[in-house]
């Protein structure tokens, strides 16, 4: 599924440091067309600088970000909602950068609201009048109000619950279904990542480097629950897990 | 007895102070006596009010506006019968007539100066749209426009006009005293004098050295007038420091600023008669009417 | 925002049915802007008592001193009532009003623009900062001269000076306010493709008004003062001109009236301008205290 | 914080080892600030830049107008330093500076401290603001003979006029800063028990810093340029008293001169004092820029 | 294990409403020693309000809080960070603020940051230096740090990888078991409530009531992963729990 399709984006042998001190080097991502990449590892380890290297967001110190799209959006680990706007025009905002009307922001903004389960209600309410869930759903449904070619995802639904939870990653499984989207998607969880993506990439934490890059079985959104414990659990035997499942097996500088 | 602090602005009259208190001939008056300057109309009227100034100069039309409100001011005497002039490059301004269509600045708009001037303006058949009037900054800046040439003339009063004469002079231009304001005046109105500037004193003063007192320091500063007469540059010398000024600019000032040490009353028709041309533009520079006996203490 | 006003029972919301949508709209907004003001009258009355508390000790001062020093605030009034019967107010007071308007506008404008420009460059700032506390720290006889050359007696050198002595504030402001915008914020505004005037207008901005509105409210305060003082001593007219011919007559009540209008112009230039525009740009902050927002 | 110095070989480590542990420290800490300061004063030469254009100007200015309106760049430096010679300067400066000194930090200190209780509670806020307006709002003369009466022609009118004019800037920004405080990291340090004053230093005021310090720079600028006009308005002596005398002689390029002396100790105040004060409690903000905190 | 225990925290029929807008009513809850009760419910249904009353950071519109404990520690939903003290500054915020010396400070935010999975190396960075799951771990090692007997953990471990969660879930385990502290724990992840707690409350999203409150059987830390795979797996046939596992029969406002 992955090397036929189109390329959306490369990152070719990209190495980052901050203030001097390397966090991963020499590393590749190929993202194919409609194809959903999640990414793990160790808290600490450098997703979130792939994710914004790849986002343009960061300037990578080594190498090069190849970009093959129109329009991508950012689901930041925090919410990074403004706080001076109800929570209907935070969601509006990707739409209001792009230069899109009044009334058809409102519709699309209540539209994703809807989407990721929150009530007209709270989109009248700012940011801090929001639960921490709500928050992150808001910025998960601005993300998507954009209708991007390529979503990045950064730990999107830590803050919701597992009914919820499986909904938003049904909602991106079928967004990226039918829009064609591709996504890098960051996760720690690993049933998350084997739920929603193609492909599994494991970082390591000792020196940031790709432990392994695996295909999972199946299509995303076609998964049971049980087959995802059981693809999960088998996992946690594996020696290249060992770092994600295990603490204290991990190198300490 | 208190010891008694003379009050003066930076000007001429203040000159004749300095010298009665340099030559020690207010002795009988106070056993301690000094001069000191007042530079803003806030000083001198915080100080008046707090009761710090006992006898300070000040313009006649201020002491007959102060009296006129109940503030406990008499007019002791006249120290100058007049120190205006109107400063031009030599040669360019003869007369009054001679302002016309030219930019004068006069650094005192709604002051007595400016009435004076307007006055003579009048006088001359000019109107106000005839000549260019600055009325804008303070004397310091009207020089600095004089001397740039940006302005033509400026109506300014000793010393400041000996002090401008001299600033040009270093700088090799030469500025004269084209207008005696006081010779204009004299034509107008008939009077000798303009009496602008005297030494008042408050009533608790009075009360404290008594009408002896009040003779004695009459008499002193009489005294002072004739050594400040006789020789400006000694008399410079004594001043300087205390006005601030330096003492060729004082000692060249002396003899244009028509010093005397008339008594108050003595000098009444010659008051009257200004108080009059200053009362037809605003009376409320006077305090609202003419003064009555009370005002002469001596 | 929807407006729940305390008169909207069942049957006005009946009757509105009945309305063209433009007619409920305008009934809306002027409820709400009744409501609005309402309140903003109320809150008013706090502020009186501090005012009426300064005129207290003002009454006290004049007993104490006595009409030359300090003239009661009845007499005050009463003379200021006195003037606006005259012509000269009119003149006087417009002429000021636009000088200080024209410094107040040019200084914060300026101000806010170069405050801006220094807080995201590191280089503009470093340039422009002593050249600012340069002007900051002038006093304005170092340039009358040079103003009243340029503007001769005109209002000129009365805004340069408000100019001079405002903008710095503004300056600093708008600096600093800019300098400590939320990063995180702007690259999530820069991962939506908005271009460096749609960030700053709707990331940096909002968060820089907190810095803003101090300065231009000292700002604003500061012209009206500033302006004056200008007149007063430059002798160009306006209410400074007036102060000075009043202060030459040694009348006293006349001169604490005019201040006292002056007084008055800041304190409307404040609350009647500036603290509305405050309080709508600055609603959301209270947003998650107790009492929220009123919507 | 450790500080890696560019003169730390391995040597200078096993030498260090000898010392005792305090000379060890002080060493470091030397090290430590050689290298911030070298920093600086690098940093200093952009702004350095700046002032040579304002120079600049001025000396196209003295071209212009000739050295009665304005003296040029060189003459008046000359004339700054011939006055280093004689006693006046030292006696008139150290005059004025106290008396701005002494205006700033009450200024500064009862703006920070009134504007803070005020951004804390409403209430305050209510009553204050108007009170803080008039006093901004009331022109010097208005006082400045109650100040004379007061103080007599001591320097208390200075700074009286410096504290009046600069407090309501303080007041401010600290009601601004304190009112826009973090209110969730104020729970957070409620829910460690942290009283108040504990919260107020730890939570509250390295965010007020942030909109104390624009308002700091400007008073302490402010400060000096007031004394000085305050001075020379009530004949108070000090700096303003010299500049009068010098007016009064028309020596323009002395007056020049004692502005500049103005504008360096503004300068000073800006660049000596507090400058280096906003760097070592601001460092933190540095963090996450690219260039980073230099620790 | 509860109402024997001496009770720590009691949450007596206490109501909320934000605004106007009644949140949840009539709310019992008693905090055994020792006991620690997990918290669950539907984003926005009231959790953290409950938390944030509970810890007296929120004033209860009705009802009545008891206390009996000298000192908790609340671990936020956000990592709540001051942003200008250094992650070791930050550990040690509490200590700071119970006027602890600089020496003993230093030791005690060191080794609890050790303990959350924080080098050194991390110590010396600002907030906005750290990776995500690093700020949480600060938090949750700043609340460690201060020994409190009562604790408030607000959704804490969202952040971090499967394996540093379970390290940290064993850690909080440990040092209830311990210090003897009793927790409030906040979490939407069923699997987590049921490895850390030994009674679980769960909230209806549609009008905050207690849908369930049930003892979970065996000891925490006593349970191994497919013995809490098949607990949750075994809860999401039960009705109760429906509206947790399923966002589309939640009821929409
Ligand atoms: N400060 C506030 N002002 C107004 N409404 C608020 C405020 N805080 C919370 N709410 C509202 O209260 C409700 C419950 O919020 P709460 O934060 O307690 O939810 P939660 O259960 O913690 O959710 P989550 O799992 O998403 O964190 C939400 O509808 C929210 O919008
Ligand atoms: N702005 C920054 N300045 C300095 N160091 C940084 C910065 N951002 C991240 N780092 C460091 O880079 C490393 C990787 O951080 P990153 O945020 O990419 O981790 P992550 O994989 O996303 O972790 P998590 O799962 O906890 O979010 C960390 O050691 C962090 O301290
Ligand atoms: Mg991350
Ligand atoms: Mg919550």
């Amino acid at each position: 599924m992955t090397e036929q399709k189109a390329m959306k984006l490369a990152l070719d042998k990209v190495g980052h440091a901050w203030l001097g001190r390397t966090v991963f080097e020499d590393f590749d991502l190929v993202l194919g067309e409609g194809e959903v990449v999640a990414l793990a590892g160790p808290s600490g380890c450098g997703k979130t600088t792939i994710l914004q290297i790849a986002a343009g967001l960061v300037e990578p110190l080594r190498g090069r970000v190849r970009r093959h799209y129109r329009r991508h959006a950012v689901v930041f680990q925090e919410p990074r909602l403004l706080p001076w706007l109800t929570a209907r025009d935070n969601i509006a905002y990707g739409l209001k950068v792009a230069g899109r009307g009044r009334a058809e922001r409102g519709a699309v903004a209540e539209a994703r609201a809807l989407d990721v389960g929150l009530d007209r209600d709270d989109l009248d309410k700012y940011p801090v009048e929001l639960s921490g869930g709500m928050r992150q759903r808001a910025a998960v449904a601005r993300a998507l109000a954009v209708e991007p070619d390529v979503m990045f995802f950064d730990e999107p639904f830590t803050a919701v619950d597992v009914g919820l939870r499986r909904a938003l990653q049904d909602l991106v499984i079928a967004a990226a279904r039918r829009a064609r989207f591709s996504a890098l998607f960051v996760t720690h969880d690993l049933a998350e990542a084997v739920r929603v993506a193609h492909r599994l990439i494991v970082l390591s934490g000792v020196d940031g480097r790709i432990v392994d890059q695996r295909a999972i079985a199946g299509e995303p959104g076609r998964r049971d629950n049980r087959t995802v414990f059981d693809i999960v659990e088998g996992w946690s035997a594996d020696p290249v897990f060992a770092e994600l499942f295990d603490a204290d097996r991990r190198g300490r500088a | 007895a208190e010891p008694l602090v003379l009050w003066g602005p930076p000007a001429a009259p203040s000159i004749v102070l300095a010298q009665a208190v340099a030559s020690g001939a207010l002795k009988e008056v106070a056993p301690d006596v000094t001069f000191k300057v007042w530079k803003t109309p806030d000083e001198m009227r915080a100080g008046i009010s707090a009761g710090t100034f006992r006898a300070v100069v000040v313009p006649t039309y201020v002491a007959s506006n102060l009296y006129n409100r109940g503030l406990g001011v008499r007019l002791l005497n006249v120290l100058t019968d007049g120190l205006l002039f109107v400063v031009a490059p030599s040669g360019t301004v003869k007369d009054i007539a001679g302002l016309r269509g030219r930019k004068v600045a006069v650094p005192f708009r709604n002051d007595m100066p400016d009435f004076i001037f307007r006055r003579m303006l009048a006088s001359a058949g000019l109107a106000a749209s005839d000549i260019d009037v600055d009325y804008s900054g303070t004397p310091a800046e009207a020089v600095q426009l004089l001397l740039t040439g940006r302005a033509d003339a400026a109506f300014l009063t000793e010393p400041l006009a000996s002090a401008a004469i001299l600033r040009a002079a270093t700088a090799g231009r030469t500025l004269e005293r084209a207008i005696d304001a006081q010779e204009v005046w004299r034509k107008i109105t008939g009077r000798q004098a303009i009496p602008q500037a005297g030494l008042a004193i408050t009533d608790k003063l009075a009360a404290d050295i008594g009408g002896g007192g009040i003779a004695a320091l009459q008499t002193a500063l009489e005294g002072a007038l004739g050594s400040v007469l006789k020789d400006p540059a000694t008399a410079a010398a004594v001043a300087a420091p205390a006005l601030e000024l330096p003492a060729p600019v004082i000692e060249r000032a002396i003899p244009f600023s028509s010093l005397v040490v008339r008594r108050a009353s003595a000098a009444r028709a010659d008051l009257a008669a200004l108080f009059d041309a200053l009362a037809e533009a605003d009376p409320r520079i006077i305090g609202g009417k003419q003064p009555d006996d009370g005002f002469f203490a001596l | 925002m929807t407006v729940s006003s305390p008169f909207e029972g069942p049957r006005v919301g009946e009757a509105r049915r009945a309305m063209p949508a433009w007619l409920r709209a305008g009934a809306r907004a002027c409820v709400a802007a009744t409501v609005w003001l309402g309140r903003y009258v109320w809150a008013g009355w706090v502020g009186l008592a501090g005012l009426f508390c300064l005129a207290a000790g003002w009454q006290a001062g004049h007993e104490f001193y006595g009409s030359f020093i300090l003239p009661a605030p009845l007499e005050t009034v009463t003379v200021l009532f006195g003037l606006f019967e005259g012509p000269e107010l009119a003149q006087a007071a417009s002429e000021t009003a636009w000088r200080s308007l024209g410094g107040f506008l040019l200084a914060a404008g300026l101000g806010t623009l170069a405050g801006s420009v220094a807080g995201y460059s590191f280089a503009a700032m470093r340039i422009m900062r002593p050249i600012v506390t340069v002007i900051l720290g002038v006093p304005p006889i170092a340039w009358i001269v040079l103003a009243l050359i340029w503007f001769g007696s005109g209002g000129g050198s009365a805004v340069l000076t408000v100019v001079l002595a405002s903008f710095p504030i503004s300056f600093a402001g708008a600096l600093e306010g800019a300098a400590t915008r939320d990063r995180a914020l702007d690259a999530m505004a820069r991962s939506f493709g908005a271009s460096l005037p749609t960030r700053f207008r709707t990331v940096t901005l909002p968060h820089l008004l907190s810095y803003l509105f101090p300065a231009w409210t000292t700002t604003a305060g500061n012209a009206w003062k500033v302006t004056v003082m200008a007149e007063l001593l430059s002798n160009t007219g306006g209410i400074g001109g007036q102060l000075a011919t009043a202060r030459a007559l040694f009348d006293i009540p006349l001169v604490t009236a005019w201040i006292l209008l002056v007084v008055a112009f800041a304190l409307i230039t404040e609350y009647g301008m500036l603290n509305p525009l405050r309080e709508m740009t600055e609603r959301w902050r209270s947003a998650g205290l107790p009492w929220g927002v009123k919507r």
